[in-house]
């Protein structure tokens, strides 16, 4: 497989524009800008990206608490998501959710979820409708190294193998759940033998490396319309703490400067420039751009209006 | 109109929706080739098969996420949990998911699915199959909570529940499943709107507000004490959320006397919800009398066919605080 | 007397209670080197060793259960679920098993454990992560259920829990844990019984019965109308389950109007409990208005912190629903 | 392993008390003396006697919903078992369990369960127990086929596997969840396969062969207290209906008849037999002392008082 120029150019931007978003929102809160918690991706861009890049609109994410990455890849409008971040009422769920709960239906992102593995069991349903109404298109579950020892996790990659559900299910393992190693938390080394307990395909990638997701994932999704689900594990880490107020006792300096030279983004410029794809100065413009878009979206959201409380009642029922 | 069982009446409602929408899919523990634990689905899988009855694994959480799922892009579903007490395993699926996608999601998508699961106790199945926990999911804003107590309003709100774009838990009562009572013709339009209580009895004396099982054994009740001249009214929720309560509020001044009457354990229980609705309005000048709870002793279901038959309001307790009100 | 956080209070009734008992294990999600998501655990586990203090891996359902199969068999058990919203995956283990163990084995056994968990909203964690449960675990008979609303009750309640024989939920407040408070010197005998509510503040014009962090803004407001002449009586229950009826009758027969206030989700709420226990005693005769409830509007916590906060009793509101009883 | 005539005996007893037990429990059912449901092992027998004779009082189990061979295994006063079955005062529990809540901690029995996969995240911490005093004793844990597929087996199995707590899985895997049969509720056939999911070990075994159970549990148990938990996966089938309202029409007449074949009392009949261990005479009169056994426990059952409701309040809190 040989990705077209236009392709590196869309996994490239989507990725400096969610360390972008990243980056800015955690300037936002030490500003006092925003309330409440966030998970940041900043080191697993190439997870969420090279999965959703791939997809069609059909095709349905679920995402995770650390997911501006999915949801960025999944073409989600950046500035909703800005603006959901800080609360008002141009954002994505109107400002009742935050960036816990992001959603756009419209692209097919069924939403990230603030329950570790509580995303899993909904997926199996999203795919259940796409397989009852036999559609080409599949859904693609994301969740962490720690959501795996979740039973929500058990019983729905029995569930999706027991009924052939179209679930591509991508594990983000990042070797953490908060401070607890998988070192500590499960007695394996490699998460994706846990497909076997299903009868289910298993495999285990680079998280870094956003090509060969990219890759992967379209033969992944070929393999799931054709067998039924699959896990795949993407090894990758996170660069930051894992919410805002993470001091981060429970690993080295040098665990995380080893992993920082793995740089998600770093490895496919490099890539780029390697197989002359694009030069530097085309990368740089990129970058310029996705900086640009990420202030754009600052703008939108921080010149838009609150919520009110008068339509607080409003979507608790339809 | 024919008799017909709550649970013939409740096989009809999710057979006649099955027939009319084919977005409409039903997924449970053993309701297929089996029909169901209490025998409500007889007769379904062989009508409409397995891609629509679907047998699951047994695995709560995920049936009932999978439904969520389903629903929110485009199915209907209705799930079947085979004793409301494995809600236990099921309530993050239903009370954070279900429940909660379309608000925090801004009002993207809608839920809507039916949860059908049965409560109570007097079945001998004990502790852990006998619970009435329609307090915990009527205290989740997002979900409807409905309680049939005749085969007419199981089929009637079963067939507006499905119809309903929300997650609605519809607790059924086990010890109902065998109760014959009238209920339309097929094909008569049958249909019970969520959110209105039913008088099942008129009367002037006092005011009885129940649900599910209690409503056949207050009646009975009401009928037994109108012999002597005391004339109850009884008072049929049916849904818990939304809940009517012009329809109680409206009694409460009318008699001056409430007794609320449910099989759930009393502490914590929705009794509470509904002494509350009745005392915090204009009914409260009207009221003669405190308002009464008549709860289950606060008491897990013991085994014991005359522990378990004493531990929840007996047509003795209910007539005996019925006497102390009047 | 000095003044601690809440959070220090509760690390202290856990380490003294751990030091005094070899028993005595905590368990939990991140709990160990990190300290607990709200820092509440700092530096037990460099005291208290992995062997005292295990972190486990995210799986709420084993982690409840764990504790009470060892506390079954011999131990004595604390554990942190991070936020209270997770009782949901762990309902089967806590109401069903951990609640029910004693009872339905006859009398075998005991189940004594703490389950920890910190609810409430006012910390922008959104829908998942800012919910009130109380009245799913106090309508549970075999569970006790608390919530202190001082870094002093904190303490001396968390160590009653910690020495009672059953399963104990125990709410912490989120918002509640930077506050200090005045609390014992280390040493001095500071165990408050479960089962007792405190008068926080006595009046004569009306009593609110509260719980939890609408303990402090009640008596915020008390202040506040005190100015006025308005005198306020503020009882803290302190404890849902067991519950001191008898100080809640007694105020509502002094002051004769009565408020229940509570964040959770007015529909359902605990304090439809709390009406019932006042309307159905004798202080209804006293009774000069409608007892009143003020809860938090029946919709999940959304994010905007505007919004978050307005959704839950205000001391605006608070002071507005006095004034419409006064 | 040579077994003494006396394990045997005991073995042998212990599987013909507990057939003898369910049959005239059937047939109290049918005579209308006991109400609510029950739920038969007959056919299933070798499992529960084979794993839990050769423990000791200070090996806890965790019994399943249709566990009377456990209980009957783990030394259970029979009278005791019968008159909770009918619901006494003179029961295991007072008459407030029935049988899908017995237990006798004195003989180690932590208790039957009525919720699918409930007792197996207790039984991680009655291992815990033992882990944290150091006892030479290990957790025995019996659930269901059906009972792998719910999150509670996998949580419960993953925290066992890493603090590696003295837990032996059992896995009465008899191919039914009620009516839903293996193939369609997991897309495996080897259940043991589960183990490898938490770095465990597992093992498959032939749920008829008591004696081979017996003999494997020994080894089981030492490998527990030396290496942490393991799954063994027994199967086995059941003959009855899954409870005592089931036309098993999920099911053939063919494969219950092949199954009976495998009768596993006949089976250690013949073995007895075959290696001259006790003669006809000998296993007949163990045959009438079983019978007679039950006879006493009915007896006892029907004489003793029923409860009384002004107790009804005792061991709701301790
Ligand atoms: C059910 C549940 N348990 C615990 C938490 C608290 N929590 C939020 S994220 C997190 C770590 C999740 O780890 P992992 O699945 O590996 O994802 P990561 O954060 O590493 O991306 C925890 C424990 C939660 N939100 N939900
Ligand atoms: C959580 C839960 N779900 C469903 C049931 C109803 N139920 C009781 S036994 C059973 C079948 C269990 O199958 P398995 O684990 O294979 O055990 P078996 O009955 O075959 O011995 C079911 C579905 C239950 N008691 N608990
Ligand atoms: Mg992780
Ligand atoms: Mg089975």
């Amino acid at each position: 497989m040989k990705l077209s120029k236009a392709i590196h150019k869309e996994l490239y931007l989507k990725m400096v524009q969610t360390r972008r978003f990243e980056e800015t929102a955690a300037r936002l809160f030490v500003e006092g800008k925003v309330h409440g918690t966030a998970h940041f991706c900043i080191g697993e861009e190439a997870t969420g990206v090279g999965v959703c890049t791939p997809l069609e609109v059909e095709d349905y994410i679920l995402q995770t608490h650390r997911g501006h990455n999915q949801g960025i890849g999944k073409n989600m409008d950046i500035k909703k998501m800005m603006a959901e971040f800080l609360g008002k009422e141009t954002g994505y769920c109107k400002g009742k959710g935050g960036c816990m709960h992001i959603a756009d239906f419209s692209v097919g992102s069924l939403g990230a979820n603030g329950i570790v593995g509580g995303g899993i069991p909904l997926a199996t349903g999203a795919a259940l409708k796409q397989q009852y109404n036999k559609e080409d298109n599949i859904t693609v579950c994301f969740f962490g190294d720690g959501a795996t020892n979740e039973g929500s996790f058990h019983e729905s990659l029995n569930l999706a193998a027991a009924w052939k559900l179209p679930v591509l299910f991508v594990c983000t393992n990042n070797f953490y759940g908060m401070s607890t190693s998988t070192k500590i938390s499960m007695a394996i080394d490699d998460i994706s033998i846990r497909a076997k307990s299903y009868g289910m395909k298993g495999l285990a990638l680079d998280g870094n490396d956003v090509v060969n997701i990219y890759e992967e994932t379209i033969k992944a999704k070929k393999y799931v319309l054709e067998n039924g689900p699959m896990l795949m594990v993407l090894n990758t880490y996170r660069w930051m703490g894992h919410s805002k107020s993470d001091a981060q006792i429970y690993r080295s300096k040098d665990e995380v400067n080893e992993w920082k030279k793995k740089d998600p983004i770093k490895k496919h410029r490099e890539f780029i420039l390697t197989e002359k794809i694009m030069t530097e100065a085309e990368l740089d413009a990129i970058d310029v751009q996705a900086a640009q878009d990420i202030k754009d979206a600052v703008d939108f959201a921080e010149n838009s209006p609150e919520p009110k409380i008068e339509n607080i009642f409003d979507d608790v029922y339809a | 109109m024919r008799d017909i069982t709550y649970a013939q009446a409740l096989n009809e409602a999710m057979s006649e929706e099955m027939r009319l929408d084919k977005n409409l899919i039903f997924i449970g523990e053993d309701i297929g080739v089996y029909g169901g634990a209490f025998g409500v689905s007889k007769g379904m899988f062989e009508e409409f098969g397995s891609e629509r009855v679907k047998d699951t694994p047994i695995s709560e959480q995920v049936i009932t996420g999978c439904a969520a799922g389903a629903s929110m892009t485009g199915l209907k579903t209705i799930v079947e949990l085979m004793f409301s007490d494995f809600m236990t395993l099921a309530m993050d699926q239903l009370a954070n998911q279900a429940a909660k996608n379309r608000f925090q999601f801004g009002g993207q998508g809608a839920v809507p699915m039916v949860l059908r699961a049965p409560g109570g106790s007097g079945t001998g199945a004990a502790e852990q199959h006998s619970q009435s926990l329609e307090a915990w999911v009527a205290h989740v804003p997002g979900l409807k909570v409905v309680i049939p107590s005749t085969p007419a309003d199981a089929k009637g709100l079963l067939k507006a529940s499905i119809r309903d774009n929300n997650p609605v838990v519809f607790l059924e009562q086990k010890l109902l499943y065998r109760q014959k009572g009238p209920v339309a013709e097929i094909g008569e339009d049958e249909i019970i709107p969520l959110g209105e209580a039913d008088v099942k009895r008129e009367g002037r004396d006092l005011t009885v507000i129940t649900y599910g099982r209690m409503v056949p054994r207050s009646l009975k009740v009401a009928e037994d004490m109108a012999k002597d001249g005391v004339d109850i009214e009884v008072i049929d929720i049916r849904t818990l959320v939304p809940l009517d309560k012009e329809a109680l509020i409206k009694s409460a001044k009318k008699t001056g006397k409430v007794l609320i009457v449910h099989e759930a354990c009393q502490t914590g229980g929705f009794g509470g919800e509904l002494v509350s609705v009745v005392v915090d309005s204009d009914a409260f000048f009207y009221l003669d009398a405190p308002v009464k709870r008549l709860g289950g002793l606060d008491v897990p279901i013991p085994y014991n066919p005359n522990l378990e038959a004493q531990v929840v309001p007996t047509e003795e307790k209910i007539t005996a605080a019925i006497k102390d009100l009047l």
